[in-house]
């Protein structure tokens, strides 16, 4: 063969990969605090339209609503709501923790901002736990 | 196209730097190298641009050529280069028995140089072993060992030349004793093809002797392997060198966030065994901190082995400290009567664009052209221009 | 028309401040001061308090803007183009209009 | 000394058209680094294709993926991993072009255009006086063009039009120090959606980076500039 007729193939290009939000392989705490901050954002939006249908039963009045929150008292239900106290706490404080690192405060210390922020949420967890049961 | 085109076995400094030269004065270059450009010797070298101080007494010649490059980097390579300048010290008297002697060796060889007091050199350096006894200042240089010849790669490339990485020259092709181009395998797709050319160049460093024997010539070449060790931490600015006949661990160089200490020496057939020598990762720690006691601790990042393409035929050395650093251009139709191969030899990173140069007035005499060298006078592009989209 | 770059991540952050600060205030004045939200009359008596209902409209309008701000961010992330880019911030834009004047109407029926 | 299994990502156009593993067994030294075990492989394969040059971690070629995280092969120790088995693969959000290298020009249309200069002011052993013919000391800027942090970024696997880290770390490095070049020019590139705003904090490209540029503090540098200038402006 010729170098006129020889040709390399084009390099293979990498697909889009949204996996790569939702990876585990995280290299460090910043990954974790993303990988969370991104879960717990889809989870809070999806309980607001859930939010929504709850109240939505206040315009049908009194007994929609009081017969709905019968059934929230059930533990499973308590459970579900505890599990947003925490994911409430996480994505409100990694938000401030977020907005300073993009002030450029605390960025040498970010990861332990983080472990600050989960701290704090397991600790808020653990207190609307025992108020709650 | 009515050029004459030319392949250049090896995309070291040197290939480099042909490459440039040959596309300035209006030659087609193809350009083959096996691995990653820079991947054999020249990305390994510490990254001293040389002021030829270290070869003043010993190896005159070299010398010579690396402050007359030096200074022509300087001007057409700016902003590549930490130009700190180089102090060789002496710390022993024996160190101090060389002194005269080195003077001597840098006036012969013009290289401009200033005596500085012991006080002096540890104010500027303070890490320096404070048991310096004499300090001379030399204009020695930090360079990129990758990044400086991406620019003359970037620069020939702009001009029409074509770089081949992971392509391996396997044969060269012959019509009786004229070569005729190179028989070349590409490591990405396997397959082979060939590229013709009206001159083939070996600039293939510490594997030269294996492309000559390719086209049943010799090259007396002796690759010659040093160990060099990088720490981490910045521990000089300068270039610090010993102020002695050079011997094993006499330099620290300072490079980005590291400092890189170098290097021992001996003699191996093939350049591709490059056994480690592990004793001498312990004697650079040894030997480099006689000049800055604190590298003894510092933390090592790596230790690696290089091997230096030098001129001298087998048996001639033990060591390779014995030998020139100069550079030796080879037309095969007068050694060993091959027409149409060139190879090119020895040398420094420091003097590749004097050794392309030299090499290239030969090519233009065999191609009967006559064109002048440019490459004093023009400015190279940014390394990054290297990496642009090829057609 | 989409607020690019700066702008839209200010945006974001104030509300996401905004709601930090409302969404204390709301769950203590929720869960604390007034006896528990799992009536209907009770939570026409909270509302009938005016500053509660300023609040909520408040806390409303930021909810639903950070929302909607986050989803389209997420959607960014993937490198869409710029007319991808508009369509989805006017879907947005409609969805969340939506859901405000829903959030109101919902506060007219009950009073 | 060990014996370590060595499972290395193979691809080539034409050849290995769909990516393989290649195991190998290779008694390794305890001095001896990624990068040592490859040269070792491919005395024996030449066809094994891989970016190396300088050996010591400042060129920056040899970036690529050792059990899954983003390393310079060149410094690391193969016996200080820990691991029995060692996997190698190909940096990510790059094109492929062989095994293990990928293609750099996507990687410098992206830094090139900021042309942060090569050369910095050191700031290394701010004690010493250089003579007054350097003035002062200079140094090599920190960033090895390597490719790391592009490949550690969750932004850039998604968005391959996202400037990325190093870019903007580059683009930061100008406006901290603009030496001769337009600052003002370089936060104007930088400030939109594909720039400084796409970042949401990972920090995993601060977390790879093997020279200590922490490109994730760089762009929140940037953040901090942009916000400032604009508020100023508002009053």
């Amino acid at each position: 063969m010729l170098a006129e007729e020889y040709k390399r193939p084009e390099p293979l290009w990498p697909k889009k990969r949204l996996g790569e939000w939702f990876s585990i392989a995280k290299k460090g705490a910043g990954g974790w605090a993303f990988l969370l901050h991104r879960l717990t954002g889809i989870l809070l939006v999806l309980y607001l339209f859930l939010h929504f249908y709850v109240l939505s039963t206040l315009s049908r009045g009194a007994n929609a609503y009081d017969n709905l929150t019968v059934l929230m008292e059930s533990p499973f239900l308590l459970l579900l709501e505890l599990g947003l106290v925490a994911v409430i706490v996480y994505h409100g404080l990694n938000g401030i923790r977020l907005m300073l690192l993009t002030l450029n405060v605390g960025v040498k210390q970010q990861k332990e901002m983080f472990w600050v922020v989960m701290a704090i949420t397991i600790l808020t967890t653990i207190i609307a736990a025992l108020f709650m049961f | 196209m009515g050029k004459p085109h030319v392949v250049i076995i090896g995309g070291g400094a040197t290939g480099a730097a042909l490459a440039h030269d040959l596309t300035l004065r209006g030659v087609r270059v193809t350009v083959v190298e096996r691995g990653e450009v820079t991947s054999g010797t020249t990305g390994r070298h510490h990254g001293l641009l040389h002021s030829g101080a270290r070869y003043a007494v010993k190896d005159q010649e070299s010398a010579k050529e690396c402050i007359q490059e030096n200074m022509i980097l300087r001007k057409i390579a700016p902003d590549t280069f930490e130009l700190n300048n180089g102090l060789f010290v002496a710390i022993t008297e024996e160190d101090m028995a060389y002194h005269s002697a080195f003077i001597d060796g840098l006036e012969t060889c013009g290289i401009p140089y200033k005596e500085i007091t012991p006080k002096e050199a540890l104010q500027r350096e303070p890490n320096l072993n404070p048991a310096v006894k004499a300090v001379v200042e030399v204009p020695d240089g930090t360079m990129d060992a990758m990044r400086l010849p991406l620019r003359f790669f970037a620069t020939a490339q702009s001009n029409g030349a074509i770089i081949k990485t992971y392509t391996e020259a396997m044969e060269l092709l012959m019509s009786g004793k004229t070569i005729t181009g190179v028989r070349v395998r590409d490591h990405v797709t396997e397959k082979d093809y060939d590229i013709g050319a009206d001159i083939v160049i070996n600039a293939s460093g510490a594997w030269s002797d294996k492309i000559a024997a390719m086209a049943g010539v010799h090259v007396p070449l002796q690759p010659s392997p040093g160990v060099l060790v990088a720490v981490y931490g910045r521990w000089n600015n300068m270039v610090l060198n010993r102020m002695h006949r050079s011997g094993d661990g006499d330099i620290i160089l300072p490079q980005r966030t590291l400092s890189v200490i170098g290097t021992s020496s001996w003699v191996v057939k093939d350049p591709d065994q490059l056994e480690m020598k592990k004793e001498h990762i312990q004697l650079m720690y040894k030997m480099g901190s006689v000049l800055v006691p604190g590298v003894k601790h510092a933390k090592m990042r790596a230790a690696w082995a290089a091997a230096r393409p030098l001129i001298g035929s087998e048996g001639e050395a033990s060591t390779g400290r014995e030998l020139s650093r100069t550079f030796k251009c080879f037309d095969h139709a007068d050694h060993g009567g091959v027409e149409g191969f060139v190879t090119i030899a020895g040398g420094k990173a420091t003097t590749a664009r004097g050794m392309a140069e030299v090499t290239t007035d030969i090519v233009m005499k065999k191609l009967r052209m006559n064109v002048p060298c440019r490459t004093r006078d023009v400015v190279l592009l940014p390394h990054t221009a290297y990496y642009r989209r090829r057609m | 028309m989409a607020q690019r770059g700066s702008l839209a991540w200010l945006w974001q952050a104030f509300t996401g401040l905004l709601l930090v600060i409302l969404l204390t205030l709301h769950m203590i004045a929720n869960h604390f001061m007034a006896n528990g939200l799992l009536t209907y009359e009770g939570i026409i008596q909270h509302l009938s308090n005016p500053v509660v209902l300023v609040l909520e409209i408040l806390f409303l309008t930021s909810v639903i803007f950070h929302a909607m701000s986050g989803i389209r961010a997420l959607i960014l992330d993937w490198g869409v183009s710029k007319s991808v880019d508009n369509t989805v911030t006017r879907v947005l834009v409609v969805i969340g209009v939506l859901m405000l004047a829903y959030g109101v109407w919902l506060f007219t029926v009950i009073l | 000394m060990a014996e370590i299994t060595f499972k290395i990502f193979r691809y080539k156009p034409g050849v290995i058209d769909s990516p393989r593993y290649d195991t190998f067994k290779v008694d390794v030294e305890d001095y001896m680094t990624v990068l040592d075990v490859l040269e070792k492989l491919r005395l024996d394969d030449p066809t094994l294709t891989y970016r190396h040059s300088c050996h010591h971690g400042s060129c920056g070629t040899c970036g690529m993926l050792v059990n899954g995280k983003e390393v310079l092969a060149c410094v690391t120790n193969v016996m200080e991993l820990g691991t029995p088995v060692v996997t190698v693969e190909p940096l990510k959000n790059a094109p492929l072009i062989s095994d293990l290298v990928v293609d750099m020009v996507p990687f410098f249309e992206k830094y090139g255009p900021v042309e942060m200069p090569l050369i910095r002011e050191s700031e290394y052993l701010p004690e010493g006086k250089p003579s007054e013919e350097v003035g002062t000391y200079t140094r090599l800027e920190s960033c090895l063009e390597c490719g790391l942090c592009l490949s550690a970024c969750p932004m850039v696997a998604t968005d391959p039009d996202y400037m990325g880290p190093a870019a903007l770390a580059a683009a930061a490095r100008v406006v901290q120090e603009p030496r001769g070049q337009d600052a003002p020019a370089i936060l104007k590139m930088v400030d939109n959606e594909q720039g400084c705003w796409r970042c949401h904090s990972a920090m995993e490209c601060s977390e790879v980076c093997p020279n200590d540029v922490d490109p994730g503090g760089m762009i929140m540098y940037l953040r901090q500039k942009l916000i400032s200038r604009k508020l100023k402006g508002h009053y």
